[in-house]
């Protein structure tokens, strides 16, 4: 298998996993050349469990999206299991991670309890934000998830200045910053490379590179498509690996983190596909059937599933066996969260300030500003 | 006349001026290929073709301020920012350059450009995409900011907004866009800067705007039948420039009056509402103005918690019997001294 | 106590804090080797050196949001942004997400974080860069907003911000730095939410912050003596949260009210205070709440139009004897009826 | 002259003019190739004339600053007249030119009456944007100079809209950008460059690298300081050229022209000298002794002037007569600037709205909202 050699990217049309590789008009980085831990089976397996599970719990999410369990926007991992599971390896607990919106999976992968992400979904007092930020807002301090972010971008400022913070404290501890590839095109993404890079900020930028923003696809919405190249705008190492194999995706990763706990910034692009629409809600019909073909054979679960086989790691049984736990533990996770209290409305002004402070609102719509004058003031009824 | 929703009497209004002034075209994230995030935009690429509907890249900085620029040399863009929240990332090209530059050069360069963004809380999307923040344009000297709140006007102060040489933030609302209404076939600019006294009545006045403007309307038609009350109702339509005398003329009629807005309560527009009727209306008001608005905390996704802090209807009528008992018992005072 | 200006009082706070804690640090452009633009943080680059006085690239959406990220893992940034036309650039950054991580996160992560800077007009600094939005942060739930027009408060209340878990907008005004006031040696951080009744009087309330709490204070003693007038002026300090209460319970004495505003009028933040005073001292105003403000224009250059955009001394005791002169006539009405 | 060679950028320490060339650390770019045209002597004069009238221009503006006949801010283009002429001489009168705050010598070399430039400054009523913008708004729709703009990086995004206008329209215009250094490190810079690139748009983007921003060097601002190299990041076209040479800046201008022409935007580096502080008021006590000697002798006027001497195509009577022609219209300028009239203030709500609209509000502070009560209403005074 290609993508477990110590080549620091996947070779173009290397037909690694039988599917189609992903396309790439133009040479290849150099990647750094360093040399990674080669990865036990017992670890390739691992990982394989991990994309299960991350698919299932998508799917039950979805499921549940479509019974109103679930409310707002939904968007799901469904195709990014490698690519995810591959980055979260590549982290030490003390490292943090900033993403976006498309996070279940990276919840879960940092190893957050699937019944607190779960219940987060379902806007319960048990999900891991107590049920204030829902499907895009994620956080666990704890696991130094410091959040999915709504805002396309929004998190790249932040996550370079919690990098500044490690920085600052001289610990060793490094940040990752996801990312699609839409958001490559965003201010936001340009001033914090920039700013990564004047300072010597431990950080990997990681684009998960799905080919499209919503409906628009890469090369309408980025003039230089190879995503990874932008780096050189800051003088920045970068590199692209193939997202669909997670222990490309996971050296990969572990060449960047090398670079960012040395003290540099690294920006890494995972070449990942979107199976589904844009969100739970999207049908996607603006995708053509090839590129639908195309993202079929390209679904890292089969691809993997199918070299793990291959290379005598797993067999149809066992295969079975984790589908069948994955699929158990996204039941139990829904069932845990719709047992899980809804928070309580006299919790609503909790957190506003961190710090108390003089004369802060704490009124329900329709509330007066002040009580009636006390000449008028019997039985009055709110 | 026809009966359609709020959406398709935007997308009309679109097509509409887009066969009929060739400067007119369309940008915006994911407006062509995929209809829209809300599908205003509907079968427009088809029709229209790439050049006339772009669908951008996500820089909301960067295609807005495209817009203006075009519209400085006379094209008339309409952009689609997908909600109201994106909008702070193009905050500084629309109040800095688009609300400025035709006064900065001395009257030299018109800005006839229109951004389209839907405001609206209470779908789940939690603190970054639930925030009705249309006082950061309706604050600004230079912009004009036009709210409708049923399908006629959404058609007739579209076309209004395209033929204006002024850039103009046009507010949707996401739980307006299925509402539906009768709409004229003619193309009617409506007039921008005035309000709609779209109920009449004597006992005391709801102002709203947008969401809360429908939400007004129905109130006064339940309490109108519940408890026999004679509502007026007034529908801003425009909050830049506002319409001042509407307001306070009604005020003047009914003496009492509750402003409804779906924005935080403290430096809200409806704080402006309630400081014009304070003052224009200072010797007719037998109450004060109440106003009824969001819970002043960052918005939960939690669906209760959520709900507790958007105004609903129950919060809108329990300011007015409040008021009119107010009013009742200041009345009472007054009859006895 | 010392006399100093505002701009060394803040400077001091600022070197007391980063001595006190090494979690403290300054971002901003310009700030070390310039100085700063208005010299706030002079010599403090020598002092505490390159890690803990950043200059920062022109990015003010970065670095802004790089602080909110420094300050989610504990340290407590304070940045500068040059002057607060520029800090539209951030404005995601700090509504988006400095106002929001701690409730969107179910309070798991606070944002203690500072932003200095200036508003002000009146330096012919023309339409982009003569703008008073602090509105656009001070009606946010998340944010908190001071805004000092003394040294004393300036100093107090930057050791307040820069010890406060939650992210301050700190408003400074490019008109006040040369001002000077008597300063407590010691550092005792202000209580963040509370306004100051900084002087009593019967006849009229007048209330103002920043620049206009020091025209408000000019104002009163001039009066005082040319008229012999008994006027008690309030400075805000807060914008949010806002002191509600203190701004009330002052005019139920005083019967009247003026309130002074570097912003536009509509929407302005006088507007809330005028509704506020409207609402709470509904039975004890004896004339409409006045509010004297910036002419909604962008902002002219030319002096003589600069001038006469700006709220003056002028207009703010015009306005005084109008109200005064209202209140006079309804109660010799009253007395007749 | 190395710079009137067809080279397309000058080759690293030509040793042209003999003050000391830029530095670059690194290998120079490839050109277009493109043919130029060749500067005829007179046309070299031409340009030497253009650059002293700025010079005087803007020294007499200075002196006027001192005088508080100028308010404000006030950034000069001191050091950068070479550069400001040689961009300009690339433009054809149908092309659009939009600058920042430091644009007086745009301006004049636009070919806008240096009466009405000054006025501007002045504040009055005969200025070019009526008083009504300063030192950092100027705008004159004839000459097609769309606006000095004082937030930085502000006119970017406008000027790429305003190629795509000429793009939509179809006709055969351009648009030229200019910004600073400090400038490629905003947000707007590079979504607007990728924005020009995905839609293919007629438009030069220039950087006027005077090595400062403020007092903060590009190697503290920009992680990489080549500027010009930041087009890779949209596949963009790109090159140096010395800004202290008006033909090399000339020759590269019309390189840039040309390919905006054929409908693609091009970024344009010039290397120059900020000879003085940031604006009139800065002083500059941050410069190091050495950094302002070699600004002294990259000093455009000097090193081009005896460029001129030294081919012949000037004498030092010339000269002379050159520098008191302009210091006679800088002079006559601001003559006529003193004695044009302020805006009256009657005008101050003219320019709020292009369209009239309903209830805009036309009140002066203090004015009241509403007439005071009838019954009240005798004798009320403002
Ligand atoms: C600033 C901003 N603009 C627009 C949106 C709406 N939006 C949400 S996701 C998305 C597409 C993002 O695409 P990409 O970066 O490729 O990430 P993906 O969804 O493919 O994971 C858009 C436009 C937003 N949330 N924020
Ligand atoms: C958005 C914004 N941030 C900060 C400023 C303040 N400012 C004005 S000029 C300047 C430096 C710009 O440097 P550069 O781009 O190199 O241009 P130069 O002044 O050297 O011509 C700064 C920081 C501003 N005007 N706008
Ligand atoms: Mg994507
Ligand atoms: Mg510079």
């Amino acid at each position: 298998m290609a993508t477990r050699q110590r080549t620091t990217v996947m070779p173009p049309n290397s037909g690694a996993h039988r599917g189609k590789p992903f396309t790439a008009e133009t040479e290849y980085p150099v990647g750094t050349g360093a040399e990674t831990d080669t990865v036990a089976g017992e670890r390739a397996v691992d990982f394989y469990r991990q994309m299960v599970f991350i698919r299932r719990f998508e799917e039950r999410a979805a499921r549940a999206y479509t019974q109103a369990l679930i409310g707002g926007y939904c968007h799901l991992n469904l195709g990014e299991e490698a690519a995810v599971v591959g980055l979260m390896a590549a982290l030490r607990p003390t490292d943090y991670l900033f993403t976006n919106y498309r996070e279940h999976g990276y919840a879960l992968t940092r190893g957050i309890e699937p019944e607190r992400v779960m219940a987060e979904l379902f806007g319960r007092s048990d999900g891991v934000s107590k049920g204030w930020g829902g499907s895009m807002h994620m956080f666990d301090l704890e696991k130094r998830m410091l959040g999915g972010y709504g805002i396309v971008g929004g998190q790249i400022p932040l996550a370079t200045g919690a990098a500044l913070a490690i920085d600052y404290r001289g610990v060793d501890e490094i940040v990752m910053c996801t990312m699609g590839d839409g958001t490559t095109n965003i201010g936001a993404f340009h001033e914090s490379l920039n700013i990564a890079a004047l300072w010597s900020l431990p950080i990997v930028y990681v684009v998960i590179n799905n080919r499209l923003g919503m409906a628009t696809t890469v090369d309408k919405s980025s003039a230089e498509p190879e995503l990874y190249k932008r780096a050189s705008s800051y003088r920045m190492e970068a590199e692209r690996v193939d997202g669909i194999d997670p222990v490309a995706v996971f050296e990969g990763a572990q060449r960047a983190a090398a670079v960012a706990r040395a003290g540099k910034p690294f920006l890494l692009e995972v070449m990942t596909e979107r199976l589904r629409g844009h969100s739970v809600v999207d049908p996607g019909k603006y995708r053509g059937a090839e590129a639908i073909a195309l993202t079929k054979e390209r679904d890292p679960l089969v691809t993997f599933a199918a070299h793990l086989v291959d290379n005598g790691l797993l067999t149809e049984t066992e295969i079975t066996v984790i589908n069948d736990d994955a699929i158990n533990r996204a039941t139990a996770a829904a069932a845990f969260a719709e047992a899980s209290p809804f928070p309580h409305v006299s919790t609503l002004f909790d957190y506003t300030y961190a710090t108390p402070v003089a004369n802060d609102s704490h009124r329900l719509p329709g509330q007066p500003l002040f009580e009636p004058a006390p000449f008028l003031q019997s039985e009055v009824t709110r | 006349m026809s009966v359609m929703t709020y959406r398709q009497a935007l997308r009309d209004a679109l097509r509409s001026e887009m066969h009929r002034n060739a400067d007119v075209f369309l940008m915006g994230e994911e407006i062509g290929l995929f209809d829209g995030a809300y599908k205003i935009t509907a079968g427009l690429l088809d029709e229209f073709g790439e050049k006339r509907v772009r669908d951008t890249a996500i820089a909301e900085e960067g295609f807005t301020g495209a817009a203006i620029g075009a519209a400085m040399l006379g094209l008339r863009p309409v952009v689609e920012i997908m909600t109201i929240n994106f909008s702070l990332l193009a905050l500084d090209q629309i109040v800095n350059h688009a609300a400025k530059i035709y006064g900065m050069f001395g009257g030299q360069a018109r800005v006839p450009l229109v951004i389209r963004t839907p405001g609206g809380g209470g779908q789940q999307l939690g603190a970054t995409h639930s925030q009705n923040i249309e006082l950061f344009y309706a604050f600004v000297p230079g912009m004009k900011v036009v709210a409708p709140s049923t399908p006629a006007d959404a058609k007739a102060m579209m076309l209004a907004a395209i033929r204006d040489d002024d850039p103009v933030l046009f507010l949707e609302n996401l739980s307006l866009y299925n509402t539906t209404g009768e709409v004229p076939d003619e193309d009617i600019p409506a007039e921008i800067g005035k309000a709609a006294v779209t109920r009449r009545g004597a006992d005391i006045t709801l102002i709203g705007y947008s969401r809360m403007a429908y939400v007004a309307a129905r109130v006064a038609e339940e309490l109108a039948e519940s408890d026999g009350l004679d509502i007026e109702v007034i529908d801003l339509r425009s909050l830049r420039p506002l319409d001042r005398k509407t307001v306070v003329e009604s005020v003047k009629k009914t003496h009492a009056a509750v402003v409804l807005e779906d924005d935080w309560l403290t430096y809200g527009i409806g704080a402006e509402i309630a400081a014009t009727i304070s003052d224009g209306g200072f010797d007719y008001l037998d109450a004060p103005v109440r106003r009824v608005a969001m819970a002043e905390v960052p918005m939960p996704y939690s669906k209760p918690l959520e709900t507790a802090a958007l105004p609903s209807a129950d919060d809108v009528i329990g300011a007015i019997r409040q008021t009119l008992d107010a009013v009742g018992r200041r009345t009472l005072m007054e009859n006895k001294s």
